[in-house]
């Protein structure tokens, strides 16, 4: 049996395909568009593709993130943070938090021993402190989005970035590029106060034990180290951290098949 | 011949002015402030006297203003943008009473008296909600050129009601309208009304008064003035050269520190040359 | 005459430690303290027990002012408090709670706890917070708000009747007996001070002013709301007016050249103070008059404590002679006479996130000046403890801007 | 006034239509009451319609009064000040605030300087329980505050209109505490979304109106045959000043929640039962506020600490869990959340705290919140 999970994020569209077995199948990568609906299919037909399979092979569809009540063929939707947490619970069962950072939101989440969500915090407010500020970013700096990891990483030094505002860190950014400072120092001002704000909301929860990194901006392992350096925990990093949430949407789309099916036997 | 130049080093971007002892405007240029705020700040001088003709020896005084006026290092003095917003308007306009400049990333209300002084002003810009970003943001997201927003705001007749003014959380919640069905017009038309919303909110807290100069980058999205207009009942002066309105202030600063110093006055502050403007005036 | 303001900072800062110093043997003996509000305070009574106050609204702005806030903030923070909550609390909490010697063995755990509830409601919940974590007992003394020109007798008599319970609650905590002979010379030791107080506010108004009513009036405000009612705040004033008036006589102030007369209105970011202060010197600006310095009381317009009613006057103070207990319009009402007695040119209203007390409705105060008044208002914002909420470009930039409209206005008036 | 349609349709059309019919009412002129907690008896003896000075939510633009509070202040003493700028208030009385919070004693004198028309009065309720001087003290308030208005209005009040009133507002009390007390039991027979209304119309109208409109839903809920459904049975807390939304309450619903208790317009169902109607009525208000009152985040009383208050309701209304529900910058509820918080952890009841704002229209956030929350109690 197949399931589908699909996450509709305000930055990409995800999704995953998984097995019974547990085994994922293929996953497949969009930029979100406005029209949630097509955007869906056309992410998840790209993964069918890549798996070799056609939409009648699949028992279930959940769907998550912001778009997951737009999507018309989907059996199921659930929030983002089950999701995330769901998923991240599959991949490291042991681990009680999760920290989920996407393009506009930061979800820290507390996990019961059975992968349901205790206790969870976002953003709600301000957009300070999510992703997409990164892509923006590397925009200024005139470096490619996927190379702002290794340079934090390697980085001598480091920029503090002193404005909560993703917008107006942005002049503040332009600001010491003019004054000559390494881009490398300036990511890494910028992963570490990403990293604070991330700090925060996890002990709003309660942080005290390893935390699973999902979410794309886990793609940069600037952001990771300077996450190791703060939270004083274990961190844990899975192959896909984008896809979590889409995975975990998918493993709770199979529990629904499943039921659904037992419930069929039985009645 | 005695000239003053201004340089107003925006978030988003600088402008320069040179203004001669006639009070005419003889050069200005723009360009996008970019990443290295210092070599932006020279290049439009430099491109501002090119087109003058002017030599650099010729120019009296420089006054820097705007967010990176410290940036300004060729300059001879700094100035705030609200002083030099309100001397800008109140040169072209000399009946304005009420300023208000939306630019990249703050915007300002400033109340001016009879003679050009500020009497109080407001500003908001701890937070880049409802800015010249903020437009920016939105056309950004819609995919649309910012000279286009404006426009098409125009054509919405059924406005969408934000549910943000954060700009980074606006290009989800336009996404979700686009979602809905909503037409790109009435989007835009409810991305307008939001910010107009939040100026007004500004501008009653210097007490309002005609007549009205608006200033700034955004003068040019005729959208968003509409939506002003409707606000305020009332019109907006607005000239091709609002957009440049902080570095005139800055240059007609520089000019009468300029004259004043050929005059042999001492120079005892940064806005010492008030007392020869007025003075000029009374004349 | 050796540099500017030295003595006084010196006195203050020695009279200050030595309380400190006397908090930190009580923790190690267990003597009793108890802890205290600083607004309309009745450190009296505690006196008249040898109870020593303290004051955790203190331990916040020494956390802020030695930038040891934030930490303590977040810490707070994860406890449960909202970042739209007082800091004041926060950092206090994040201080208090957080550490397994609270206070790092230095402030001692309090016998019990008094909460003056004048004005600022936050107070009660602060205390109960404390009550509730450290497990020490809450004696509440509700002070009506002032709601009418004058607290009625009804409020007087509530009120006195709760000072006697308060008084029967250290007789508990001591096992001392009150006496009233001893509470009247600790009233009388207040007024002396309360004089060296109004004498240091009225030489401001000369020109130039000997010490900025703001920022410098810190240096009064430990010794006139901590250590009121000892000799060690007597003596203190003593100091202080001695060498204003010298600097009165010697025409001289805190900068060189005293350019505008300003009123501020607000407590200062503590956590940038020296900053904040450098963006008034640098325009050559004093504050001749602050309403923050007036947040423990007001002895500026004549109230002294009475050694011959000591509880009704005690009373009187935590109801009606502090800021915090008074409206809104009687804070506009003592802001215009500032203006006006003291001469000054412009008002700058620092508006804290914090502190909603203070803040809530600024907006309006701001309206009432400037545009009914005609006073130049600038209204600036950030927060009196929390560093998040300060941004040094922006302050300059309207500080800035409002200070070259003055110089305008004044140039326009010569020319006139 | 003449019940046809259904009672919680006629509530919504009252809390829809605003404050305006109450203002321009012929047979006694409006007097505001700023949440939480107001005498109304003595208010409606001085021949006044109490009514709540409560925001305006999203029903208005707020064009003013950002500039007068600035932006970390709460919502509701935001769009109050507004209605009074933008002359909406016409024909209002006066109006009375309390010591609830730092906001509303400021938003008191901000309404004195700008609307002086009004005759606005300032209430402080005693902190401090303990004790006989605290009645007398509330007495000499009560009186001081019917002074006011005797001169205001210039007619005397008696104890026997002082009376009088409370009778007549014990009546609609008491429905309310019925219609309460019916949906913890079974909360599927009334849902939030109607109960909100039906309570919030109270303050917009006489208390005989109210009462007809309260005693036809209950007969009409008391006839219904509903189906329980799978959802999570929660307490809200935490919205006793400020207002939430009737599509927010719609939005906890539908994201699977039943709302088995509530503070909801607090204040107009302060007391635990009736007051008393025996001699000396002012006093019997004193002592009902005193020892009948509500625990609120408003009140300091260290006989009932608010956070043993709300686990007993919880218990009492077989909750499952608490929705914590503040209004956003409500610093008497925010500092409560940390004590609320420390004793839901003990007590093993697990809590969600979502913020709103009583101007918000959409809900996006919230609803994605309160269905992980309700996802992380059902799923599996
Ligand atoms: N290849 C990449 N390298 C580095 N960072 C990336 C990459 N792709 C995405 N990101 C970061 O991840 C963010 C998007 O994360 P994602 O979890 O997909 O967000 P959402 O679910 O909100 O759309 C981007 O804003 C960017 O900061
Ligand atoms: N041609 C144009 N059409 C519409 N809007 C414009 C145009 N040019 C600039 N803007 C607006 O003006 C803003 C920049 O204004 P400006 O006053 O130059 O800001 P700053 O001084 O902060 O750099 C931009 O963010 C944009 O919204
Ligand atoms: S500070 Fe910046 S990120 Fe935060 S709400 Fe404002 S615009 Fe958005
Ligand atoms: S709100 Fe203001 S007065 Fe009250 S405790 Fe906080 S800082 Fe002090
Ligand atoms: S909502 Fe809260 S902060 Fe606002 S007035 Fe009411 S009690 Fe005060």
């Amino acid at each position: 049996m197949i399931s589908a999970g699909i996450d509709l994020g305000s930055g990409f569209s995800k999704a995953v395909l998984y097995r019974d077995d547990g085994e994922v199948l293929a996953r497949a990568l969009a930029k979100t568009r406005a029209d949630f609906d097509k955007g869906a299919r056309d992410v998840l037909d790209e993964a069918l593709a890549l798996a070799r399979l056609s939409p009648s092979d699949l028992a279930y569809t959940c769907t998550t993130g912001l778009g997951r009540y737009a999507v018309s063929f989907r059996d199921i939707q659930v929030t983002e943070i089950t999701a995330a947490a769901r998923g991240a619970w599959t991949l490291f069962p042991k681990a009680a938090f999760v920290l989920d950072v996407g393009a506009q939101s930061t979800r820290a989440i507390h996990l019961r021993d059975n992968g349901k969500v205790k206790e969870f915090h976002t953003n709600e407010k301000c957009a300070a402190g999510g992703g997409a500020f990164l892509v923006r970013a590397a925009k200024y700096l005139e470096v490619p989005l996927d190379s702002l990891g290794k340079l934090s990483v390697e980085a001598k030094g480091m920029q503090p970035i002193s404005s909560v505002c993703a917008v107006l860190a942005e002049s503040e950014i332009i600001n010491h590029v003019s004054e000559n400072i390494p881009i490398g120092d300036i990511a890494r001002g910028m992963h570490e106060s990403m990293a604070d704000r991330a700090v925060g909301q996890l002990r709003k929860v309660g942080l005290n034990g390893p935390v699973t990194l999902v979410g794309g901006v886990a793609l940069q392992s600037g952001f990771v180290e300077a996450c190791k350096r703060k939270f004083g925990v274990p961190l844990l990093v899975p192959e896909h951290p984008q896809f979590a949430a889409a995975l975990g949407a998918a493993v709770l789309g199979m529990q629904r098949a499943k039921k659904r099916m037992a419930e069929a036997a039985a009645g | 011949m005695i000239y003053g130049a201004g340089v107003d080093v925006g978030s988003t971007q600088t402008k320069a002015v040179i203004i001669g002892s006639g009070r005419e405007i003889v050069a200005r240029s723009l360009a996008m402030t970019g990443a290295n705020v210092s070599k932006a700040a020279e290049k439009m001088f430099n491109e501002a006297l090119a087109s003058s003709g002017l030599k650099r020896e010729q120019i009296g005084y420089v006054v820097g203003t705007g967010y990176g006026r410290y940036k300004v290092t060729f300059g001879d003095s700094q100035v705030t943008e609200i002083s030099c917003h309100a001397r800008g308007a109140h040169f072209m306009f000399p009946g304005t009473r009420t300023v208000i400049d939306i630019g990249g990333q703050d915007t300002k209300a400033i109340r001016v008296g009879a003679n050009g002084e500020v009497v109080d002003f407001a500003m908001n810009d701890k937070c880049a909600a409802g800015t010249g970003r903020f437009l920016s943001a939105s056309a950004e997201v819609l995919d649309l050129p910012i000279e286009k927003i404006g426009p098409l705001a125009l054509e919405g007749k059924d406005p969408v009601r934000l549910s943000t003014v954060c700009t980074v959380f606006v290009e989800s919640d336009i996404m979700s309208y686009l979602a809905q069905g909503k037409k790109v017009p009435d989007i835009l038309a409810g991305v307008h009304r939001a910010i107009a919303a939040r100026t007004m909110s500004l501008l009653q807290r210097i007490g309002l008064g005609p007549e009205y100069s608006m200033t700034g980058g955004v003068t040019r999205n005729v959208g968003m003035v509409a939506a002003l207009e409707e606000k305020l009942k009332a019109p907006l002066n607005i000239s091709a050269d609002s957009h440049y309105m902080g570095a005139i202030g800055a240059a007609l600063f520089a000019l009468e520190r300029a004259e004043a110093a050929s005059k042999g006055k001492c120079e005892e502050a940064v806005l010492g040359g008030w007392e020869d403007g007025l003075q000029e005036n009374k004349r | 005459m050796a540099e500017y303001g030295t003595a006084v900072h010196e006195a203050s800062r020695k009279a200050m430690t030595a309380w400190y110093d006397r908090l930190a043997a009580a923790a190690k003996t267990g003597a009793p303290t108890a802890y205290l509000m600083i607004s309309g305070n009745c450190v009296e009574i505690l006196r008249a027990f040898d109870i020593e106050p303290v004051f955790p609204e203190v331990n916040a702005l020494q956390l802020a002012i030695r930038k040891q806030s934030l930490p303590l903030i977040l810490k707070a923070e994860e406890m449960g408090y909202s970042s739209d909550n007082c800091a004041y609390v926060k950092a206090d909490a994040g201080f208090t709670f957080g550490e397994a010697a609270p206070g790092g063995g230095k402030i001692p755990k309090p016998t019990f706890i008094v909460c003056n509830f004048v004005g600022c409601n936050v107070y009660i919940k602060w205390f109960e917070h404390c009550s509730e974590f450290l497990g020490v007992p809450l004696t509440m003394i509700d002070v009506p708000f002032v709601r009418a020109e004058r607290p009625s007798d009804g409020d007087v008599r509530y009120v006195v009747a709760q000072l006697k319970k308060l008084i029967a609650d250290c007789e508990k905590a001591t096992g001392k007996k009150f006496d009233i002979d001893r509470l009247r010379e600790i009233c009388a030791l207040s007024a002396k001070a309360e004089d060296g107080w109004q004498r240091c506010k009225d030489l401001c108004k000369n020109t130039p002013a000997p010490m900025d009513a703001y920022f410098d009036a810190i240096n009064l405000m430990g010794p006139i709301n901590v250590l009121r009612g000892t000799q060690d705040a007597v003596d203190f004033f003593d100091v202080a007016v001695r060498e204003y008036e010298a600097l009165v006589a010697a025409k001289r102030g805190p900068i060189p050249v005293e350019k505008f007369r300003i009123v501020v209105e607000g407590p200062p970011p503590y956590p940038f103070y020296r900053q904040f202060r450098d963006l008034f010197a640098a325009w050559n600006a004093v504050a001749v008059q602050s309403t923050y310095s007036t947040v423990g009381g007001i002895w500026e317009f004549g109230f002294r404590h009475d050694p011959k009613n000591p509880l009704e006057s005690i009373a009187q103070q935590m109801l009606m002679e502090n800021l915090c207990n008074r409206s809104l319009l009687d804070r506009y009402k003592q802001i215009r006479r500032y203006v006006e007695e003291w001469k000054a040119d412009a008002l700058v209203i620092h508006s804290v996130k914090s502190c909603r007390l203070f803040s809530a409705g600024q907006g309006d105060m701001r309206d009432y000046f400037a545009n009914e008044l005609g006073v130049p208002t600038l209204l600036v914002e950030s927060d009196l403890e929390d560093p998040r909420y300060y941004a040094q470009a922006m302050m300059k930039n309207r500080i800035d801007a409002f200070f070259e409209s003055l110089e305008h206005r004044k140039l326009l008036r010569r020319a006139q | 006034m003449e019940i046809s349609a259904p009672a919680v349709e006629q509530a919504k059309a009252v809390v829809a239509a605003g404050l305006a019919p109450a203002l321009k009412r012929s047979d006694a002129p409006s007097f505001g009451c700023f949440p939480v907690y107001s005498p109304y008896e003595i208010i409606r003896a001085a021949g006044l319609l109490p009514v709540g000075l409560m925001g305006a939510g999203a029903s208005i633009d707020i064009v003013h009064a950002d500039a007068r509070f600035q932006s970390f202040v709460c919502s509701i003493a935001k769009t109050s000040l507004e209605l009074g700028l933008q002359k909406r208030l016409v024909g209002m009385e006066g109006a009375v605030f309390h010591s609830i919070c730092d906001v509303a004693r400021n938003l008191a004198s901000v309404f004195k300087r700008n609307f002086p028309g009004m005759h606005i009065e300032y209430i402080h309720l005693p902190q401090n329980a303990a004790g006989p001087e605290a009645e007398d003290y509330l007495v000499s308030e009560y009186r001081r505050v019917m002074a006011g208005l005797e001169a205001r209005m210039g007619r005397r009040i008696d104890d026997a209109a002082v009376a009088a009133a409370i009778r007549e507002y014990n009546r609609p009390r008491r429905l309310m505490r019925e219609l309460y007390a019916m949906r913890a039991k079974e909360p599927e027979r009334i849902g939030a979304a109607e109960m909100f209304p039906l309570v919030r119309a109270g303050t917009m109208l006489p208390p005989d109106e109210h009462a007809r409109i309260l005693q036809v839903a209950k007969e009409e809920f008391t006839a219904r045959k509903p189906r329980r459904m799978d959802r999570v049975k929660v307490v809200v807390e935490g919205a006793f000043c400020e207002q939430p939304p009737i599509g927010l309450i719609e939005t906890l619903e539908g994201a699977g929640c039943y709302v088995v208790d509530d503070d909801f317009c607090a204040g107009w169902r302060w007391f635990s039962t009736d007051v008393p109607e025996g001699p000396d009525p002012v006093r019997q208000l004193a002592r009902a506020w005193l020892e009948r009152g509500r625990a609120t985040s408003t009140r300091f009383n260290p006989d009932k600490p608010r956070h043993k208050d709300l686990v007993r309701r919880v218990r009492e209304s077989g909750a499952q869990a608490v929705l914590f529900m503040p209004a956003k910058f409500c610093e008497p509820a925010l500092f409560d959340y940390v004590v609320f918080r420390r004793e839901l952890e003990k007590e093993n009841i697990p809590h969600l705290m979502v913020e709103f704002e009583e101007k918000m229209w959409t809900f996006e956030r919230t609803r994605g919140e309160v269905e992980t929350f309700v996802e992380s109690l059902l799923f599996d």
